[in-house]
């Protein structure tokens, strides 16, 4: 699966560090989205029955599909609520964050 | 036809942005073979932060009224290196398109260069914080359209972009919402079928502009078809095909009102827009059924 | 077609573009500028070339669709003029701090308003820092054998940066010279097709035209700034080359004529410097230690190479086809600037002339020269070639 | 000179914050700056601002480094480092439902400013109330100024609740505060 | 709204422009300068301002709007930044050569690639060339008072020439700080509505925006020249009165600080300015005779008042928000250029720093007065503020 | 309707140039009091020039791309100098209009400000020496699109800059020909009336570019309505009127044949040329029956 | 009638002549367009019906009417020969010029 | 140094003209330029061009002021001040059906080109025919080299017939020339 993904953001000390141009490899995560959250969401599987429109819908794209169940990605989840009005069956559902 | 890739990931849009769904599945279908440019706006400005780059795929930001001619660049630049099998994709606002954007827009489609063209519609310059577009609609408050008391915002209709577009005689048109988002990726999957430019017009709700819930994104989303204040269709062949046509619309004043950019707005007001919709359904009654 | 052939300076570009094997060409109609996208326009449809015509629809979407297939990793070719120039102002900055190696032509010609079409120097002087390669030509000759030059100079692993090139309107675009075309296969001997990692790329996908914040954004630029400084060095290699492999040379940043003794040196772009090297034989054979520089690139400039030419000289002045509104003709700023950095200590005179086409004659430059060495001249600038008396004091 | 460096999200009104004392310390007869940290602001995204309050004129524009005052109006947001970023005797500020203890260090100062405005407010915006807790602290941030900004900076109809949380806090937090006269 | 407020350098901008009467206002939207623009809507849609809000489509846009409302012989206000300021380039000396007196407040940002929409000052003099007056200001109270003045130096009789006022991007358009306003009767009587001649007029038509051939081309422009740098004395004149009427003095195209006597002389433009003045102070404490020159004026560039200023120093330093890739920064050559005329042969440092907003330290500035003292520097070209080695040689 | 003042005279276009005409009619219709801008282009390059200045009436030459801002701005300047009865008009080329100006003139359109916006259409960038523009028609040779021997010239089709016009919602739009001058003259009486933005797209042939004698422009431009290669329309209220609905039309080929920029077509390629204005015709049928 | 009309050029010799900034009156003509006629448009008035057809689609505007008939401004008149075609009586014919 | 200035119309082919003057110089071994008056050319408006020739490199690219040969291309252009800005012992050549004692200066020198050109090419094109009255005044400019230059720098179709008609018009002239061999 093709995904951005987490690297340790390198300290640049040097120039021969930087790329000449303004351009860069693509798909380089360096900061998760932390702190972005005040509610989250939280995962029932009981209730879900894998219809996977949470997975369609979040803008974040951080519902990802496992097996007929869907996984969060909690690094870079906004907490916007999205997939908790979308789950129809209630499997998903918004706590105070922390 | 949708992929598990996520091609479109860790960026900094507002939570519940309508854009960045649109973004991510027009990606998800179209695939790692993109060529993806887009202009200033949100979904730029959100993504290309060095070191942290969001998109997974190739993609380049144009100068702000270029998109339509780096799409042609780049499709021109493909064939040049020999390239197959790929998709040139360029996704912009509603102001970098409607407005700054549209004639390279223009050109790109009387070149007729094989590309598609997404315009996410959050109406307004959302990057630089709410500024009417071409694209805002009647009423909305905006900052450069204050709703003062007295006034009604934003006094002007949206542009007709879907119908400007295909009165260019483009190979395949379409709107679409963020809120039937099953339709959304099936249009983007046609116009990547398509030889030739294409242009899919689709309503991407930002919380932040529009003054709802970020959860409220894909209702809102869906209201604004249901209410028939957006219609969703295609324009291929020469001719304009309705996707929808619903028997009954749903409350308008529902959908106005639960938003902070309309709060303002009195009943005539939302008559007045109940008017506009109904006028240009009418206008539109003469458009096919879709297949 | 090879051989010497009687041809314009557009047409010329053209051929130097034809056999540098511009992959991609994207341009809008202004003159003078036109021929030289018309006869591109012709050899691609007559298959002569093997290049993709993009019809745009102005100069900034014209930018921006080269700009798109240089990303890709093609060979991209543009070619505008004043107020083309300038309607694609923020696409030249972009394009040069993105490292794009774009090759544009550019038709020196007056900006607006008044409007004209006639030569003088204010559109693309006053673009210098865009951050592009600047080079002005002398001849259609220079001119053919510089838009190839461009390209390799261009994509070199070291520069990497857009070139403009700089034709005076008219006078080079539209007159009709000998000019010796080379061989399609020396020219593939100098110049090889362009092969670069920094593109987009289906296998190892990139981001490009990126954002960098004020954590690193200086450092991007400073790299920019050293990159193009580098050409001034690079240069005279890619003309080592060519004269190597074409046969022809063109020298480096500035051309001196009898700058060694000369007291008096009379500094210019373009065109008009052929004149002016006539105008230093006449001096010398009257016994005055006259001498000329021609400056050949404007960016990166080669201030070090400049204060060498000009050390021994009593007093310089500047043949400037510009005026910067209320200062002086941008080169003499350019020039000053270098003088003083160099030490070098001397009175300097800006003749501003030439602007909106007005003609520059021996006359002028026999006149500039005997400022120069009277020393006569009220404050630093003077405009040349205007018999209109200025009676607003 | 004073400084204060405000954190927040973008939507808790960390920037206005930053200004209502900007304007408070002018109304004293202080020059001040206030201004945020500078880039685009996106809802939910971790933001900064900025209130400089000097005697004199200020001419340093820069970003500020080292705080008289760290103001965090989410807990969430508070992260240990700041300490290093406190000028010597500075204090950082939190609204949060925790205990001090749970930041183990003096120099943090604790309230539960959500809660009261939840019930004044009817919503969790705390960026005005938590000045409460610095007139307490610095004899130079009077009470009264603060209340002129906010009548004269925000729209009435929110000036008039956050006024009332104002002085609550204030109150709350053993300050002595009179808004009779004002709200 | 009157007295002291605590507001941005946008607020202030838009605040000034309410007192000059713009009565017509077009323009797009762009960081930071938006706030200007939505301060303007609002007052228009609240009715506090009687001007007409043209929602325009782009920049160039907006510039063409701005002069179709000039040439009726209305006052015109437009505000851009950095790309937006690029995107209006051909329109910038379509303008100026057309002598419309346009105010346009420019927020100061980098200009892309790589994007940044942080401050610094490449935008604006990027476009030094195009014919207009470019101010530079310090605080959001300056902002305020030249949005004023800039009317009645554009509108002056024997000017007549567009103005841009440049506010550093964020540093002032989004920092608060008390604010003087003045009373609208204040203002009036310092500035009257616009009366022109030279205006499209029912009862004499007109011909604009016209065509001028090589035989008189070069003499409009003299004209444009003459204008401008008339601009050095007027802005004098215009705050003399400002003075007089409102209360409040900026001075003229420099702002000198303890020059008379001193050795070390650091220029710089706009916010900056403040913390090198302050820095001044210190050195003056530890003995050093250290001064600062501010300036405000761009174009015109006042030439004789700089090399005044800096007459008796032994050397001196150019804080640059800005750099001419593969030349240096374009004040530092600018200064320069004056300084040889003015034949003050002393040696020059060019620190350029601030690039994408880099922070530009007290620290940084101390450095900079110890290079200049020390002579120790490598070139004269240095960046300041960057951390990252240069290991490329 | 006509007066007799003659506001554009003494200009240099070429002999018989079908621009020009459409020029001087839409002055004479207007009159005095209007206030003109065009952008670069032949119609102000050969009038412009100092000290002969050829317009009777105020006008202003617009930056290349921005016919449609100045409009815009001529409005509101006459409005804050208090004027009262007069024309704001807009005249610009093919280039002018459907390429480079195509931005400005949507702002226009959108903004709905008063004023006319009359686009003449002599199917290329005259001035800088016939390249091929949006509104160049199939098959014709250009020097951007030369006819080599084996190639068509331009492959492109014109742009349907009057639909793409008329999709704005405009309040007036109508396409017309110098070789129906009244017909001109009366549709520019209708647009000053309307209040809003009006557009007449007016087809003017130039003997220089379209290789015919300077004597041939009537007749081509009534040749190319007769023919159904053009057609005579107006939009207002939300719907299309055509004008003229020729039972029979002329020959395709004549029309062809005639002018140098088509010379080199084959009988195939103007039996291409007839498929296309068939499709056209088919397009239309829709279209209302003018008044 | 308003109409451009012809001025004598005046010799600039002063900038004080010149307009400051780039405008100028309008309707002012210094040169004829002389020339550029090859031929010439020849009115026989005996042959006119005065429909004015000539008038309305002369490009240069040179043919005004003169009562019923017209008359032919020849400094103007470039000899496209348009006038000849669109009169329907013959009342103009080209000639070869002088 | 020959210096050249052709008179015409737009549309009469006076650039190419020169250019073909200028080609034919470069064959023989000369250095040669060739200019119009630059700006936008009319059909049927008023044009010149340039031909500047010499042994040497050409320096001056400026409009030519003092002309050897002046060249008009049709007798309505001719004016009599075109006299002044001849060099010493230079030469006029129009194309006109009149006789040369209308012009009254015997450095005037005449033909009437058009009617052979009507007779050969069909059209009133003179351009090219006109060259034939250079080749036999200037020995400097010799037809073989004009033809050759026809050759390369016209396209085919028109190259013959105007070759045909300089070959007339040289022999009419008096002027020698055997264009067998190219024709
Ligand atoms: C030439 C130019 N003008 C203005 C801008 C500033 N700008 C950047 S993003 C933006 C708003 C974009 O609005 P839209 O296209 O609707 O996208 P959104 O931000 O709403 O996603 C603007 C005005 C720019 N970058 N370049
Ligand atoms: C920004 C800019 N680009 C290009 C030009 C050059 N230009 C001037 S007129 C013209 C052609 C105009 O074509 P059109 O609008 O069709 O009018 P026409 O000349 O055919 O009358 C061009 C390309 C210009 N003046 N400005
Ligand atoms: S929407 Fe609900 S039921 Fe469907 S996959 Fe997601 S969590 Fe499971
Ligand atoms: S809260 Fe929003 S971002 Fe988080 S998983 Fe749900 S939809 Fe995605
Ligand atoms: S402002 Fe709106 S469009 Fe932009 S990122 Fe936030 S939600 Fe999305
Ligand atoms: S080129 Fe064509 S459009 Fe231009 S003036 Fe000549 S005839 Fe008219
Ligand atoms: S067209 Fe003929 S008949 Fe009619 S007015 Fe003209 S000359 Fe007379
Ligand atoms: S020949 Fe042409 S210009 Fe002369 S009068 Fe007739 S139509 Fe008019
Ligand atoms: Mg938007
Ligand atoms: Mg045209």
């Amino acid at each position: 699966m093709i995904k951005a993904s987490l690297e340790k953001r390198k300290k640049i000390t040097k120039l021969s560090q930087l790329p000449q141009g303004a351009s860069c490899r693509a798909g380089v995560l360096v900061d998760k989205n932390a702190g972005w959250r005040n509610k989250c969401p939280v995962f029932d599987p009981d209730k879900c029955i894998g219809c996977h429109q949470c997975y369609m819908y979040c803008p974040d794209g951080v519902i990802s599909k496992k097996g007929k169940k869907i996984q969060i990605d909690y690094d870079f989840c906004k907490g916007c609520g999205i997939c908790e009005k979308i789950c129809k069956t209630g499997a998903i559902y918004m706590e105070e964050e922390r | 036809m949708i992929r598990d890739d996520e091609f479109f990931y860790g960026h900094k849009a507002c939570g519940g942005c309508g854009g960045s769904l649109a973004v991510r599945i027009a990606l998800k279908v179209l695939g790692e073979r993109t060529l993806l440019t887009l202009p200033a706006g949100c979904m730029s400005a959100v993504s290309f932060n060095y070191p942290q780059m969001s998109y997974a795929n190739n993609a380049i930001i144009s100068a702000f009224a270029g998109t339509g001619a780096v799409m042609s660049g780049l499709k021109a630049g493909a064939e040049a290196m020999g390239l197959k099998d790929y998709h040139v994709l360029g996704i912009a606002g509603d102001g970098g398109t409607a407005d700054i954007g549209i004639q390279a827009l223009s050109g790109l489609i009387d070149r007729n260069d094989e590309g598609i063209y997404i315009c996410y519609d959050n109406e307004a310059y959302m990057n630089t914080g709410i500024q009417k577009s071409g694209l805002t609609p009647f009423g909305a408050t905006t900052t450069t359209t204050p709703a003062v008391p007295g006034s009604r915002g934003n006094i002007k209709q949206k542009k007709n972009l879907f119908e400007i577009v295909a009165a260019h005689g483009i190979a395949y048109a379409a709107t679409a919402s963020v809120g039937y988002i099953e339709d959304f990726a099936a249009k983007v999957a046609r116009a990547s079928e398509v030889k030739g430019t294409s242009f899919i017009h689709v309503l991407a709700p930002c919380p932040t502009g529009w003054g709802i819930d970020t959860s409220e994104t894909i209702e809102v989303a869906r209201e604004v078809v249901d209410t028939g204040l957006w219609y969703l269709a295609e324009y291929y062949d020469g001719e304009y095909h309705l996707n929808r046509r619903p028997k009954e619309f749903k409350d308008v004043g529902h959908y106005i009102r639960r938003q902070g950019r309309f709060k303002h707005l009195k009943d005539e007001d939302i008559n007045e827009i109940i008017r506009l919709r109904d006028k240009t359904w009418d206008r539109i009654s003469g458009f096919n059924t879709a297949r | 077609m090879s051989g010497t052939r009687f041809i314009s300076g557009d047409e010329a570009f053209a051929q130097g573009i034809r056999l540098a094997r511009a992959q991609v060409i994207s341009a809008y109609p202004i003159t003078p500028q036109t021929i030289v996208v018309e006869r591109l326009a012709e050899m691609v449809e007559e298959g002569i070339l093997d290049s993709r015509f993009i019809h745009v629809e102005s100069e900034h979407s014209a930018m921006m669709a080269a700009m798109g297939a240089s990303a890709m990793g093609a060979r991209a070719f543009t070619a505008t003029s004043s107020q083309g120039l300038l309607y694609m102002a923020e696409c030249l900055s972009y394009v040069a701090g993105g490292r794009f190696p774009i090759v544009m032509m550019n038709a020196n010609r007056a900006t607006a308003l008044p409007w004209s079409i006639y030569g003088d120097h204010r559109d693309s002087l006053s673009l210098l820092d865009s951050g592009w390669i600047q080079i002005y030509v002398e001849d259609a000759q220079e001119a053919l054998d510089m838009a190839i030059q461009a390209y390799a100079l261009a994509e070199g692993e070291e520069i990497r940066l857009p070139v403009m090139v700089n034709l005076d309107g008219f006078i080079l675009t539209h007159t009709y010279e000998p000019v010796d075309i080379p061989g399609q296969e020396v020219v593939d001997a100098f110049l090889a097709k362009r092969n670069t990692w920094d593109k987009l790329d289906l296998d190892k996908p990139v981001s490009m035209a990126i954002t960098v914040g004020p954590e690193l954004n200086e450092e991007f630029n400073i790299l920019h700034h050293k990159a193009s400084l580098r050409a001034l060095e690079t240069i005279k290699t890619v003309d080592d080359k060519y004269r190597e492999t074409v046969g022809r040379s063109h020298g480096g940043p500035l051309r001196t004529y009898r700058t060694d003794d000369a007291d008096y040196v009379l500094i210019s772009l373009g065109s008009i410097s052929g004149l002016v090297r006539s105008e230093v034989d006449i001096l010398r054979n009257e016994g005055v230690r006259a001498g000329a520089v021609s400056i050949r690139m404007m960016r990166p400039f080669p201030k070090d190479e400049l204060v060498r030419a000009l050390k021994s000289a009593r007093s310089v002045g500047v043949i400037d086809k510009d005026i910067s509104f209320g200062c002086e003709g941008t080169v003499y700023t350019n020039v000053n600037s270098a003088l003083l950095q160099g030490r070098c200590y001397i009175p300097a005179y800006d003749f501003v002339g030439g602007i909106g086409g007005r003609d520059i004659s021996v006359k002028d430059i026999e006149e500039c020269f005997k400022d120069m060495m009277s020393g006569r001249l009220q404050g630093s600038v003077k405009f040349i070639g205007s018999e209109v008396k200025d009676d607003q004091g | 000179m004073k400084e204060i460096t405000w954190y927040g999200r973008g939507g808790q009104g960390a920037f206005t914050a930053s200004r209502i004392l900007g304007a408070a310390a002018m109304l004293k007869g202080y020059r001040a700056l206030a201004f945020p940290s500078f880039g685009p602001e996106r809802r939910g995204a971790p933001i900064r601002a900025f209130t400089r309050i000097s005697g004199e004129g200020i001419v340093d524009r820069s970003i500020i480094r080292k705080s008289d005052y760290i103001i965090v109006l989410d807990d969430s947001l508070y992260d240990k480092e700041m300490l290093n970023n406190l000028k010597e005797g500075g204090r950082i500020l939190i609204n949060t439902k925790r205990d001090p203890e749970y930041f183990g260090d003096d120099r943090v100062i604790v309230s539960d400013i959500s809660t009261q405005a939840e019930k004044i407010l009817k919503r969790p915006i705390v960026n005005i109330g938590i000045l409460g807790l610095l007139t307490g602290l610095d004899p130079d941030i009077g009470p009264d100024e603060i209340f002129r900004a906010i009548e004269e900076y925000m729209p009435n109809k929110i000036a008039d609740k956050n006024i009332r949380l104002l002085d609550r806090i204030i109150k709350l937090n053993g300050g002595e505060s009179d808004d009779q006269g004002l709200s």
